[in-house]
C-alpha cells in the first residue's frame, strides 16, 4: 500500500462512506474547493446536492445537518476552527444530543463534526487555537481524535457510521503526518490501543500527542518500560482496557493538549484511583488551567505540552511510591 | 391539503382550546409538573396553518407547541399523558410540554430554545425532498424569536437554498413580558424582506384567513418556489406560562387584555357553522378529552431504572451517577 | 437580622453594588419586571439605562456586556435558563474571556453573569434543566455556585467586582433556602469553607448539594464522623483549603450535580490523588456521563445525585483502604 | 473630523498598501508566523472612514484588519512588531496579526471570528456615552459576515437601542473562496433596512467618497441618530490569506481578479495630488516603514516563561500545566 497522508485518510473516508451510503452529505465551509484540504475532489464525485458549500451561518448549518439527520441523512459538518465548535454549542449539546432522549427514542441523529487542525496551528493565535474535546467529553457527545492516518480513516468511518452525534477532532499536529496503511478499515468507537507495550507505567497520551509519548519512551527506554495508551476515543472512554494496562504497570501518567482543569487528563485520573490501586501518585501533564494561546510562537509552544515536561512527569511517577 | 372546511376548522380550534384548559386544570391539580405555555387566544393559527398541509409535510413547534403538534394530528390522548409524563405518551415521558413530539404526523417536536427550531425543520425538509418526497415544512415561533441570531441565519440558509418552509411568527405582543415594540428594529415582515423572501401578514385570529394564506403559500413552495413568511397577529389570552397563575407579572395593561380576547378565535370559526352543529362538535371533542384525561392519568409513571433509556441512538450506554 | 432568601440575597447584592458603583449595570430579559424574581424593585431604583430589558439575543447582549466592560461598565448579564450559556459560549470563552491575554494586558472584561435557578427545575425537561459550571471551570472561567443565601449575596458582591468575567450558578435547588443572615459581606472568589467539621472522611458538595451532604452526615453522625466541605468556587478552587480537610480525613467523596465525565468532581480527585495519599480511593455521586433530564419527575430525581448514593458511596469509602 | 483632505487620505492609502506588502514579504521571511489576510485593494475604506472619525471614536475590525489598526491611528513600528510576535508589539507579542488591539487610538481589535465584533462594539459605544463622552462607534466586516446570525443581532440592538454605530460592510464579493451571490439571500442594504438602520453603498476603491458617506452618517448619529449601515464595494487583490500564496485555490476568474486590481485606491487617490507631492508622500512613507520594519525586527521576542501574563486581568495565576 502506499504511504498515505493523514488529511488524505479522511478525504478517504468521506468519498468512500459517500460512495457506499447515499445518505451521507457534507457541508462546511468552502469545501467545494477544499480550502482545509480535506474534501479534495468530492465536489466533483458526489455533486452539489451532496458536498454543500454554506454561508458563514455555522449555527443553521449546524441546525440544518441535525433537521436532516431527523430526516434520515448522515450528515458530515466540517468546521474550519476548532472555537466554531463553541459558536454551536447550543446546537450540538442542546439539540442534536438531547433528540434521542427527549423524544421518547422517536429518532436519531447521526451528524458527524470534524474540525480538521485542531489544537495549535503556530501562529494562529488566542481565538484559532483551542482544544476543546473536554467540553464534549463532559456533555457527552462521542469525541474522537485519532493519532494515526489510520485511525483517521477508521475513525471517521464510524463515526458517519454512528447513528449518534460524534465530535472527530483531526490535531493540526497530527495533520501532515503520513504512513504505510496496508489495509484501510473502520475503527471501532470506544476502544483505545496499546501503541507500545511496557511494564512499568503507563502513558496515556491523546491524538498527536500520541506520538510524543512514544518519543519520549523511545529515549527513556534505557531506564524504565513505558507503555503508551492511546484511548482514540475519549468519550465514550476505553476504561477496561485502559485498567488493564494500569493493573499491569501499576502507575500512570496523562499527557492531553486541552486545558488541565475538567479535562480528560483529570477524568482518566480520576477513574483509575476509583478503580486500581496505584503503587504511585498519577500524574498528568495538560495545558494550564484556563490557557489561551498567546500568539508569539514561543509562548505558544510553552502552553503547551511538552516532552520535557512528560519525560519529567514519568521519571517522577517511576520514583515515586 | 384540501379547500375550507370550516366544521374540521372549528373542531381543530375548538380541541386546542379544551385541551389547553384542562392542561390547566391539571397543572392546578399537580398532574402535570412544570407548567405549561398555554396557547389560549393562538389557537386559529395552528389550526389554520396545518388544514393547509398533508400529513407528510413536517412541522416544528415551540415552547408554546401543545396547538401545533394537536393540529398536525397527534393524539390528544398521548399527548396529555405526555404532558403528564406517564409512559403512554407521544414521548414516552421523556419530553413533556416543551418537547412533545410525534415524528409519525411529522411533528419534529415543540422546541425549548426560542428560535432554534427553524433551521432543524429546514435540513429536515431539505432532505426529505432529496429522497423525492414532495413536502414542505412550517416552522412556528414568535415574536420574539425574530431576534434570535440563529433564526435570522435560517431564514437565509432556506432562502439561499430555496427550501419550501414556511415560516409562520405567532405575533401574540409580547415575549414573555417584553412588548414587540421594545425588541424588535424595523418589523417582522422586513426580516423576510432582507432575505428576499416574501411575507404577509395575516389575522390570526381567523382560522381561514390563516387557512388560506397558508395554503397559497404551500401552493407557490410545491410548484418549485422559496420559503415564506407568514406573520399571524393574535393575541396570547392568558398566562405566558401558568406560574404566573401564582406570581402577578404586571406588563399588560386590563384593557388590552380585555380588547385582546375579545376576538376569540373559538368564536370566529364557531359562528360559521350552524348551532347544532357547532354543539355537536363540542360535546365531541369535550367526549374526545374526557377519554384523553383517563388515558392520561391511567398511563403507569416510567420506572426510574429506564431514566437514561434513548440517550444514545446508537446503543451506548452511559456511565450512571453512583459512587 | 431578619431571614433573608436566597433569592433576595441575589436582589441585595445587585442592588447594594449597583448603589456603590454607577459602573454596574444590569442587563437581560424579563429583568424589567423581574420575571425571575431576581431584578425585583432594581428598575425602580437605578432606571432604566442600569437596568436594561433586553431583546431575546442572547449573543448580541453578551456581547455588548463585553464591549461596555471594554469601555468601563461592570454589567452583570441575567440568564433565564442554564443552557442559554451554550448558545453564548463563544462570546463568553472565545471573547469576554480571551480579550486580556490576546490584547497583552490592553483592558478587563469585569462581566458577572447569573443563572437563577440552574440544574434541575422538575418538569422543566431536557433543554432547560442543566447545570454545565464543569464547563466553565475547564475554559478557565470563574466559577462559583453559592450554597447559602449568605454566600449567594457575599459571592454575587465579590463576582462584581472582580476584573475578569466571573459565572455565578444559583441552582434552583438553593433558590428557596432562607437562613438568618447577621451579617452581609463579600465572600472571597476562590476560597472554600468547611461547612462541619469531621475527622474520617471529607465529602465535598456543590451548591444545593450541600445541604444534603450536612443531612447524610447528620445522619451518619452515629457511625462516623463526616467532614463537609464546601468549595464556593470551582474555578479557581480552593485546593489548599480542601489538600488541609483531606490531609486530616485521609479519605473523599465528591458529591456534584454536574456530568460524570470531565466534571468538576473528576478534576477534584484527581488533584487530591495528585498531592495527598488517601487511605481508600476516593469516590463521587455525580449526574450520569451524557446525562440529558428526561421530564418525568421521577426520571429526573434518578438522574440527580441523590443522598441515598451519597450516603453508600461515604459508607463504602469509610470500608475501603 | 475634518473635510476632506487629499493629502492625508492619500498618505494612509498608501501607508497600507506598503505597510501589507512589507508584512507579506516578512511573511515570507519567516519572520510572521502564521500569515495575515491582506488588506491589499481594500485600503481606500479604512482610510475613508477613519478620516472621518475622532481619536476618542471607537473601531473594531476583523481579521483582514491591519488597515483599521492603521487608520485609525496605531504606531505602524508597534504594529509591525506585534505582527513579528515581539514585545515591543501592541500586544506586546500576545495577538499577532488577527487581534492587534491599540485602545489608545481606540481600536478595540481586530477580531478572528466573523461577526463577532459588532455587539462588542455596540455596547463599548453605549457605555463611553453613558459616560458622557460624545462618541461614535464603527464595526467593520466583511460580506461574508452579514450571514452570521450574532452580527444580525447586533444590528437589532444597535437599532433599537439607537446606539451610533455606524456598520461597514466590506463587500469584496467573497467569503473566502465562497461568492457573494452564492452565500447572502436578499441583499446586504436589505439587512439593514431588516431592523429600520438606512443604509448606503459606496465605492470602496475611491476613499474619498467613502469618507464623504462616512462624515455624512457620523454627522448623523452625532446630532442623535440611531445606526447605520455603509456597505463599501470593494475588491481583494490578494490572497484571502498568505496560506494561498503556496497552495493554489481556483476560485476568481483570472479576468475578474484583473478587472478588480484595474480600480486601485492607491491610484485613485495619487491622481487627486501633484506628482511631486505624491512622490514626497510615497518617500516618506517608505521612510516610515523602513523604520518600522527595522523597530520590528530589533524587538526582543517573549519570555517563554511570561506565556500566561495578562490571562486573567484579576491578578488570578493559572495552574500551570507541568505534571
Ligand atoms: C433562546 C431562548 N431565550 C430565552 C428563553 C426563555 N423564554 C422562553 S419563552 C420566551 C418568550 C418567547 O417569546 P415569543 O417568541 O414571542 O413567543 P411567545 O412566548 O409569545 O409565544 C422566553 C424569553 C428561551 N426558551 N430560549
Ligand atoms: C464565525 C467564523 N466562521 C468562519 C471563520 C473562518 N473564516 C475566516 S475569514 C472567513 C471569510 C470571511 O469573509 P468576509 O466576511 O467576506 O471577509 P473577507 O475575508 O472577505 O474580508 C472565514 C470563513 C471565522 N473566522 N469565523
Ligand atoms: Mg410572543
Ligand atoms: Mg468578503
Amino acid at each position: 500500500m502506499p504511504r498515505l497522508s493523514y488529511r488524505r485518510a479522511l478525504t478517504r473516508a468521506l468519498a468512500d462512506e459517500m460512495a457506499r451510503d447515499e445518505s451521507v452529505v457534507v457541508l462546511g465551509e468552502d469545501i467545494r474547493v477544499a480550502a482545509a484540504n480535506v474534501t479534495t475532489g468530492l465536489l466533483k464525485k458526489f455533486g452539489p446536492e451532496r458536498v454543500r458549500d454554506t454561508p458563514l451561518s455555522e449555527q443553521a448549518f449546524t441546525s440544518f445537518a441535525t433537521g436532516a439527520a431527523l430526516a434520515g441523512a448522515r450528515p458530515v459538518v466540517e468546521f474550519q476552527i476548532p472555537s466554531l465548535l463553541f459558536l454551536v454549542f447550543e446546537q450540538i449539546v442542546n439539540h442534536a444530543h438531547k433528540f434521542p432522549l427527549m423524544t421518547g427514542g422517536q429518532c436519531a441523529v447521526p451528524v458527524t463534526y470534524v474540525v480538521p487542525g485542531s489544537g495549535s496551528r503556530t501562529g494562529w493565535a488566542g481565538q484559532h487555537s483551542d482544544h476543546p474535546y473536554a467540553l464534549f467529553a463532559h456533555v457527552g457527545v462521542t469525541t474522537v481524535v485519532p493519532a494515526t492516518p489510520a485511525d483517521a480513516y477508521g475513525l471517521l468511518v464510524s463515526a458517519i457510521r454512528c447513528d449518534d452525534p460524534v465530535v472527530v477532532f483531526a490535531p493540526a499536529g497530527a495533520l501532515d503526518l503520513r504512513a504505510d496503511v496496508t489495509d484501510l478499515t473502520p475503527v471501532p468507537l470506544g476502544r483505545g490501543i496499546v501503541r507500545r507495550p511496557g511494564a512499568d507505567v503507563t502513558v496515556v497520551a491523546v491524538g498527536h500527542l500520541v506520538h510524543d509519548a512514544l518519543a519520549v519512551a523511545e529515549e527513556l527506554a534505557g531506564q524504565a518500560s513505558v507503555e503508551v495508551f492511546d484511548p482514540r476515543t475519549l468519550y465514550p472512554f476505553d476504561w477496561d482496557g485502559l485498567f488493564e494496562s494500569v493493573s499491569r504497570t501499576g502507575r500512570l501518567v496523562v499527557v492531553d493538549d486541552g486545558n488541565r482543569s475538567c479535562g480528560i487528563a483529570g477524568e482518566i485520573i480520576a477513574t483509575v484511583v476509583e478503580r486500581v490501586r496505584l503503587a504511585a501518585p498519577p500524574r498528568r501533564v495538560t495545558r494550564p488551567d484556563g490557557a489561551v494561546l498567546p500568539f508569539a510562537p514561543a509562548l505558544d509552544r510553552a502552553v503547551q505540552p511538552g516532552r520535557d515536561q512528560l519525560t519529567a512527569a514519568i521519571q517522577l511517577t517511576l520514583k515515586d511510591g | 391539503m384540501t379547500g375550507s372546511d370550516p366544521l374540521r376548522l372549528y373542531r381543530t380550534v375548538r380541541l386546542i382550546r379544551r385541551f389547553e384548559e384542562r392542561a390547566i386544570e391539571l397543572v392546578r391539580a399537580g398532574q402535570i409538573v412544570g407548567g405549561i405555555h398555554p396557547y389560549l387566544g393562538q389557537e386559529g393559527i395552528a389550526a389554520g396553518v396545518c388544514a393547509a398541509l398533508d400529513r407528510e409535510d413536517l412541522v416544528t413547534g415551540t415552547h408554546r407547541g401543545h396547538g401545533h403538534v394537536l393540529a398536525k394530528g397527534a393524539d390528544p390522548a398521548r399527548m396529555l399523558a405526555e404532558l403528564c409524563g406517564r409512559v403512554t405518551g407521544l414521548n414516552r415521558g421523556r419530553g413533556g410540554s416543551m418537547h412533545a413530539a410525534d415524528f409519525g404526523v411529522g411533528v419534529l417536536g415543540a422546541n425549548a430554545i426560542v428560535g432554534a427550531a427553524g433551521a432543524i425543520l429546514t435540513g429536515a425538509v431539505w432532505e426529505r425532498r432529496r429522497r423525492g418526497a414532495d413536502i414542505v415544512g412550517v416552522t412556528f415561533f414568535g415574536d420574539g424569536a425574530v431576534n434570535e441570531g440563529m433564526l435570522l441565519e435560517a431564514f437565509n440558509l432556506a432562502a439561499l437554498w430555496r427550501v419550501p418552509v414556511l415560516f409562520v411568527c405567532e405575533n401574540n405582543g409580547y415575549a414573555t413580558t417584553m412588548p414587540v415594540e421594545g425588541a424588535v428594529a424595523g418589523t417582522i415582515a422586513g426580516r423576510a424582506a432582507a432575505f428576499g423572501m416574501p411575507a404577509v401578514a395575516v389575522d390570526g385570529q381567523d382560522p381561514e384567513a390563516v387557512r388560506e394564506v397558508t395554503a397559497a403559500a404551500v401552493a407557490r413552495m410545491r410548484a418549485g418556489g422559496g420559503p415564506e413568511l407568514v406573520e399571524a397577529r393574535t393575541y396570547r389570552f392568558d398566562a405566558h406560562h401558568t406560574f404566573e397563575h401564582q406570581v402577578r407579572l404586571d406588563y399588560r395593561p386590563p384593557e388590552e387584555v380585555a380588547e385582546g380576547r375579545s376576538r376569540d378565535p373559538v368564536d370566529i370559526a364557531g359562528a360559521r357553522l350552524d348551532p347544532a352543529v357547532r354543539a355537536e362538535v363540542d360535546a365531541a371533542v369535550e367526549a374526545e378529552l374526557d377519554a384523553a384525561v383517563e388515558y392520561a392519568l391511567a398511563g403507569p409513571h416510567p420506572d426510574p431504572a429506564t431514566a437514561l433509556d434513548h440517550l444514545y441512538a446508537s446503543g451506548l450506554t452511559a456511565r450512571t451517577g453512583g459512587g
